[in-house]
């Protein structure tokens, strides 16, 4: 049942990806990489990761999808269907990529990854907090420091003139 | 259950997928997406880590949310650039993107 | 005594268990889950037909009119007939718009306000699922209409419509941010984010304890719907109708009923989280009055909703923006750290629990103050009526 | 993390204040309703604000003298990487003081400038002491969502604009490269932290081993080899260091670099040390190429900022050898830190080098806008001190005694023969004569080729004297009176989980 479910999943994530990648409408891409999201929080799920799951509807969808649509409609004449939606030499970029598939694939296959015996945490969302504020408190701090820094530089940025 | 590897597999093909997103696509916007799609694959294989490997502590959880995070910083980055440039030169095309040469 | 308080988890359990006698288990899991889905795809049709005529009548009687008397008595029944000329109307697809998105939005929109109720409790143990992630579901839902808008806004092919989109989601990302900080101040308080244990642990209304959170949560509640006053999106006289002016028909129809559904949603999740949920008098010896007082209560937040369209005047893009990032950010962010201390306090609940209201309080009349000056220094500027020298 | 553990946090914390002192100070008397005042430069005393902020920051260093330890779970406190730290703030004190004139005439935002230049000091400081992927993560992320903004900070200018997005969108992909390798060495130890890492590491297998570490490291030296710009990840170098504004330039190639050599070293050599001979091998070949290429490319520049990007790639090359020849460490006649402490000397030797030849850039372009080689004739007459200054910072460059590039020079490829890698050394020194011959090209348009008729001398404003001054003479104290930076760099070399 969930190994069925996995695949169908899997087949839907994989081929929405390739949709990102090679639709020529940039719009489509963005919402097939929506779909991309959707699915990879799915995954999160039968990983028992909700939360990751939430955050990851929550900011890829909410967020960074939003901030990519609002790119592409802002820069409106790379939407041009005439224009090539390649560079030249995407044949070449196609076989490394295929290329790379099969080395990562061969090795997570080959790597004897440790496997554990310790049961699901009760409560993960409680331990995950707790970690932010003790063992996680200066990487947490500095991603605060990091959001606010990004703001602060988008804006002087992207500003409008004058 | 599902093995550990079908996520490998499934985290390295997305990763592959995004690879040629970002090298094949002349849309520095299209780029942006390929990247996402490779920062996804590897939160998928920190999930899997965390799932089949190191149940005990929330490293895997916590190394995503982290993930999440800076993607979210990076793409608002990345989209006033792209924004930016645009004024400019009415287009985001990394190829046309030429000012430079040497 | 155990089974009356627990009456309605027991009923769903009589009920799976009468339905496992005579089928397999995964034929009980399927048909329960259809049964919710449906429930929950019923509730915004369901708001829908009762908010509509509720709403004609009352903002008819604020302006002192009399509104839909013709069908049935009072003119209850008026919602039908209205379903009815939607559902014959003929669907237009605009020539150059974008079909597949075009035709996508309205049911992802639809979607989005469905999902809302599924971890909403109307009773103890009422509840589609109560996560342990509840209350940030409903942020995460929240972003699903943000995205089904911009394709609505897109997919048109109109340039009012894409306006209208860009308007609505520069408000929703906004208000989101307040919204997510009076949500965030209960969760702090009680320590979870599981919407039927907030309940549970809600011994008092938390309206009583937070009326700072309570306040922003109803005003950026009324900006996450597009209403007045922060119906700019649909400002007839500048936009015509936002991001859904080239729906028609049926699919129009969706767009009204994901608007109704999300008004009562957000007003259930406010009775929930500030109002006490389903707790009332006799409440734990008669679970049915559950139900019965979450109903009143989330009538009472529609009706206060309601009552804001109808007496406000519509904001400008630059003070909806100025309203949530000047005064409701930051005093969100307040509430949230000075919730934050106090429970850190050693000391009993009760003492907590005053200290954070008198915060609250103080913070309240602080944030009025300036935001009178404000407008005073404002209108001194523009030299308005009104302004003493 | 217990506030004990602040006081090794002190640097960062301070140049972060100060960042947030020098944001706030700058929008006083700002009205949101006024353009005009929002539109208004920059007061002139806030660089003093940063200039201060960093002179704190070094004092904050002191509590973290000697020290070996973890702090807060995530941040190694060592000599290392209190070495590092020094060299990022004299880095952006210097950068700074550089850019104090250039920037206001060109831009309105001067006060976020010299905010995001000390927030990537302390962003550099968190990476130099991260101990964990997480931190080293989000440090080397921090670092470089800065530096992006930094890059394109003349939204104007089209140059500046490019430069940015070429930067981002290979250091997006590149970060995402190297985030996938650290998701396969978390799961192979099921934890993140460097000195867990090598401990799991050090109970497989052999063959296990190879299948987990090469993949590993090749996909994480692409995000060090990024921030680092080493062939083959270098790509954006040039146009970013063309296009970006000449300070930031100077940043990039200076104090970013090192944090990605220091990242480079701790990360391989305390939490990989059972890969060793794998990566050594494989630092020495991108080391060859780095320096090679960098060198016949920077042959062919007319641009004087992009010369200098490539012969920056070169020296990366040249910091690389020292690395790579840690193999030292089996050998019986070194001691096991030969080669890093000549990276040590090599990097500060090469800031201070290469901050003071842009420096120098900016005064020149300051005034006339002008950044070709051509546009160099007879410097010596309009500005016989800025043209014996880049004299001397060339002749740095080129690794020609007495200048800091030697010592820095003598130290890795002496590391390298030591190694037995003479194969290795030989190259190296074949590309020190090649550049030789650009960087001296440079000195023969100076002093040799008569000025344009209508060119003007240089007016220098006095931070950015100050700054040419300072460096001019720390290149040649290094060169003439090396022993305090040697010391300095033989007690640096103390990693924390070192084995």
């Amino acid at each position: 049942m969930e190994q069925l479910f996995f695949i169908l999943l899997a087949l839907l994530t994989l081929s929405a990806a390739l949709m990102v990648v090679t639709t020529r409408n940039l719009l489509h891409a963005a919402f097939w990489l929506i779909l991309v999201f959707f699915g990879i929080a799915g995954f999160f799920i039968l990983l028992h990761a909700e939360f990751l799951a939430v955050v990851q509807v929550l900011i890829y969808i909410g967020a960074i999808s939003t901030l990519i649509i609002f790119a592409i409609m802002l820069t409106r004449r790379i939407m041009d269907p005439q224009q090539p939606r390649f560079n030249s030499q995407w044949g070449l970029v196609g076989g490394l990529a295929a290329l790379l598939f099969v080395v990562l694939a061969a090795v997570t296959t080959r790597v004897a990854w440790p496997t554990t015996s310790a049961t699901l945490p009760a409560e993960p969302i409680k331990q995950l907090g707790a970690d932010f504020v003790g063992v996680y408190a200066v990487p947490f701090e500095v991603a605060s420091v990091l959001l606010v820094v990004a703001m602060i530089g988008a804006i002087i940025i992207a500003r409008e003139r004058g | 259950m599902v093995p550990l590897t079908w996520y490998l597999v499934l985290a390295a093909a997305l990763f592959a997928i995004g690879m040629f997103g970002v090298l094949a696509r002349k849309n520095a916007v299209a780029v942006l997406m390929g990247v996402e799609l490779m920062l996804n694959a590897v939160n998928i294989n920190l999930l899997a880590f965390w799932r089949y490997t190191a149940l005990g502590e929330l490293v895997g959880h916590a190394f995503a949310v982290f993930v999440i995070t800076v993607a979210a910083a990076e793409a608002a980055v990345g989209v006033a650039l792209f924004i930016a440039v645009y004024r400019q030169r009415d287009t985001v095309n990394v190829e046309e993107l030429d000012a430079m040469k040497g | 005594m155990e089974y009356i308080s627990n009456f309605f988890v027991n009923l769903g359990n009589s009920w799976t268990s009468l339905l496992s006698s005579f089928l397999p288990p995964w034929a009980v899991i399927l048909i329960n889950f259809i049964i919710v889905a449906l429930l929950l795809v019923l509730m915004p049709v369901i708001a829908t037909m009762t908010l509509t005529i509720m709403e004609r009548k009352i903002i008819a009687r604020i302006q002192n009119r009399i509104g839909p008397n013709r069908v049935g008595p009072w003119g209850i029944f008026q919602a039908i007939p209205d379903a009815i000329k939607l559902l014959t109307k003929e669907d237009i697809v605009p020539v150059n718009a974008d079909k597949p998105l075009f035709n996508l939005a309205p049911l992802l929109i639809f979607l989005g306000a469905a999902l809302l109720w599924a971890v909403i409790p109307f009773g103890r143990g009422v509840i589609g699922q109560d996560l342990n992630v509840g209350v940030l579901y409903l942020v995460a839902v929240g972003s699903i209409s943000t995205i089904a808008i911009v394709m609505a806004g897109w997919s048109s092919n109109n340039k009012f419509a894409l306006i209208g989109a860009f308007r609505i989601v520069a408000q929703l990302l906004s208000y989101e941010i307040p919204m997510v900080l009076a949500m965030a101040s209960v969760v702090a308080l009680v320590g979870t984010m599981k919407m039927g244990e907030i309940v549970e642990l809600q011994s008092i209304p938390f309206l009583l304890i937070l009326p700072v959170a309570f306040i922003t949560y109803i005003l950026a509640a009324a900006a996450e719907t597009g209403r007045a006053p922060f119906d700019l999106v649909e400002a007839d006289s500048e936009i015509v109708a936002g991001y859904f002016i080239e729906y028609s028909g049926l699919k129009f129809g969706w767009f009204y009923i994901a608007e109704y559904g999300n008004l009562l949603a957000v007003s259930a999740i406010a009775a929930t989280l500030f109002l006490g949920g389903w707790r009332g008098p006799f409440a734990d010896q008669a679970p049915v009055l559950g139900p019965l007082y979450f109903g009143i209560k989330t009538i009472l937040i529609v009706f206060l909703l309601m009552w804001i369209r109808g007496t406000w005047p519509r904001f400008r893009i630059d003070q909806m923006l100025a309203l949530a990032w000047k005064v409701l950010v930051p005093l969100g962010l307040f509430n949230l750290l000075w919730v934050a201390t106090m429970i850190k306090l050693p000391l009993p609940v009760w003492l907590q629990w005053a200290f954070i209201l008198a915060g609250n309080v103080l913070a309240l009349l602080v944030t009025l103050t300036l935001m009178g000056q404000a407008a005073k220094r404002y209108a001194a500027r523009r030299g308005m009526v009104g302004t003493r020298a | 993390m217990s506030l004990n553990d602040l006081i090794f946090l002190l640097p960062e914390l301070i140049l972060l204040l100060a960042a947030a002192a020098i944001f706030i100070l700058d929008l006083i008397g700002r009205r949101p309703d006024d353009p005009d005042t929002l539109m208004r430069p920059a007061k002139p005393w806030l660089s003093y604000v940063a200039l201060g902020g960093l002179a704190a920051a070094a004092l904050g260093l002191l509590p973290g003298v000697g020290q070996t330890r973890q702090v807060a779970a995530m941040l190694a406190a060592d000599p290392f990487a209190i070495f590092f730290k020094a060299l990022a703030i004299l880095g952006v004190a210097l950068v700074i003081a550089a850019a104090l004139p250039y920037m206001r005439t060109r831009t309105p935002y001067v006060g976020e400038f010299y905010a995001l230049l000390l927030v990537s000091a302390a962003a550099i400081c968190l990476v130099v002491s991260a101990a964990n992927l997480i931190m080293l993560y989000l440090a080397m992320e921090f670092l470089s969502i800065t530096s992006y903004v930094l890059a394109g900070y003349f939204r104007e200018d089209r140059k500046s604009g490019e430069a940015a997005i070429k930067y981002f969108l290979y250091g997006a992909t590149a970060s995402a490269v190297m985030l996938y390798g650290m998701s396969l060495l978390y799961g192979a130890t099921g934890t993140t932290d460097l000195a867990g890492i090598a401990q799991a590491l050090g109970q497989r297998g052999r063959a296990d081993l190879l299948w987990l570490g090469g993949p590993a490291i090749i996909l994480l030296l692409v995000g060090f080899g990024f921030k680092a710009s080493l062939v083959p990840f270098h790509q954006w170098a040039p146009d970013t260091y063309e296009g970006a504004p000449t300070p930031v330039t100077a940043f990039l190639s200076t104090a970013s670099k090192a944090a990605g050599f220091a990242i480079l070293i701790r990360v391989f050599l305390s939490a990989l040390p059972d890969l060793q001979p794998l990566w050594v091998a494989l630092l020495a070949l991108v080391s060859v190429l780095t320096m090679t290429l960098g060198n016949l490319t920077a042959i062919r520049q007319t641009n004087i900022k992009r010369m200098l990007a490539f012969s920056s790639i070169a020296q990366a090359g040249y910091i690389l050898i020292g690395v790579a020849a840690v193999a030292a460490e089996s050998g019986a006649t070194a001691g096991p830190f030969d080669g890093i402490n000549g990276v040590l000397i090599y990097l500060f030797a090469y800031l201070v080098t290469n901050v003071g030849a842009f420096a120098v850039v900016i005064a020149v372009e300051n005034r006339s806008g002008k950044v070709e080689i051509k546009d160099y004739a007879g410097l010596i007459r309009r500005a016989p001190w800025l043209a014996v200054a880049l004299f001397i910072f060339l002749l740095s460059l080129a690794g020609i005694p007495p200048t800091a590039g030697f010592v820095g020079k003598l130290f890795v490829f002496g590391a390298a023969v030591r190694a037995a890698m003479i194969p290795l050394a030989v190259i190296g020194a074949l590309n020190v004569v090649v550049s030789a011959f650009y960087y001296l090209n440079v000195v023969r348009v100076m002093f040799f080729v008569p000025p344009e008729p209508d060119a003007e001398p240089v007016v220098v404003a006095r931070p950015l004297q100050a700054t040419v001054l300072l460096t001019g003479a720390l290149t040649l104290l290094i060169g003439l009176l090396p022993g305090w930076l040697i010391q300095w760099a033989d007690q640096s070399v103390r990693l924390l989980a070192w084995r």
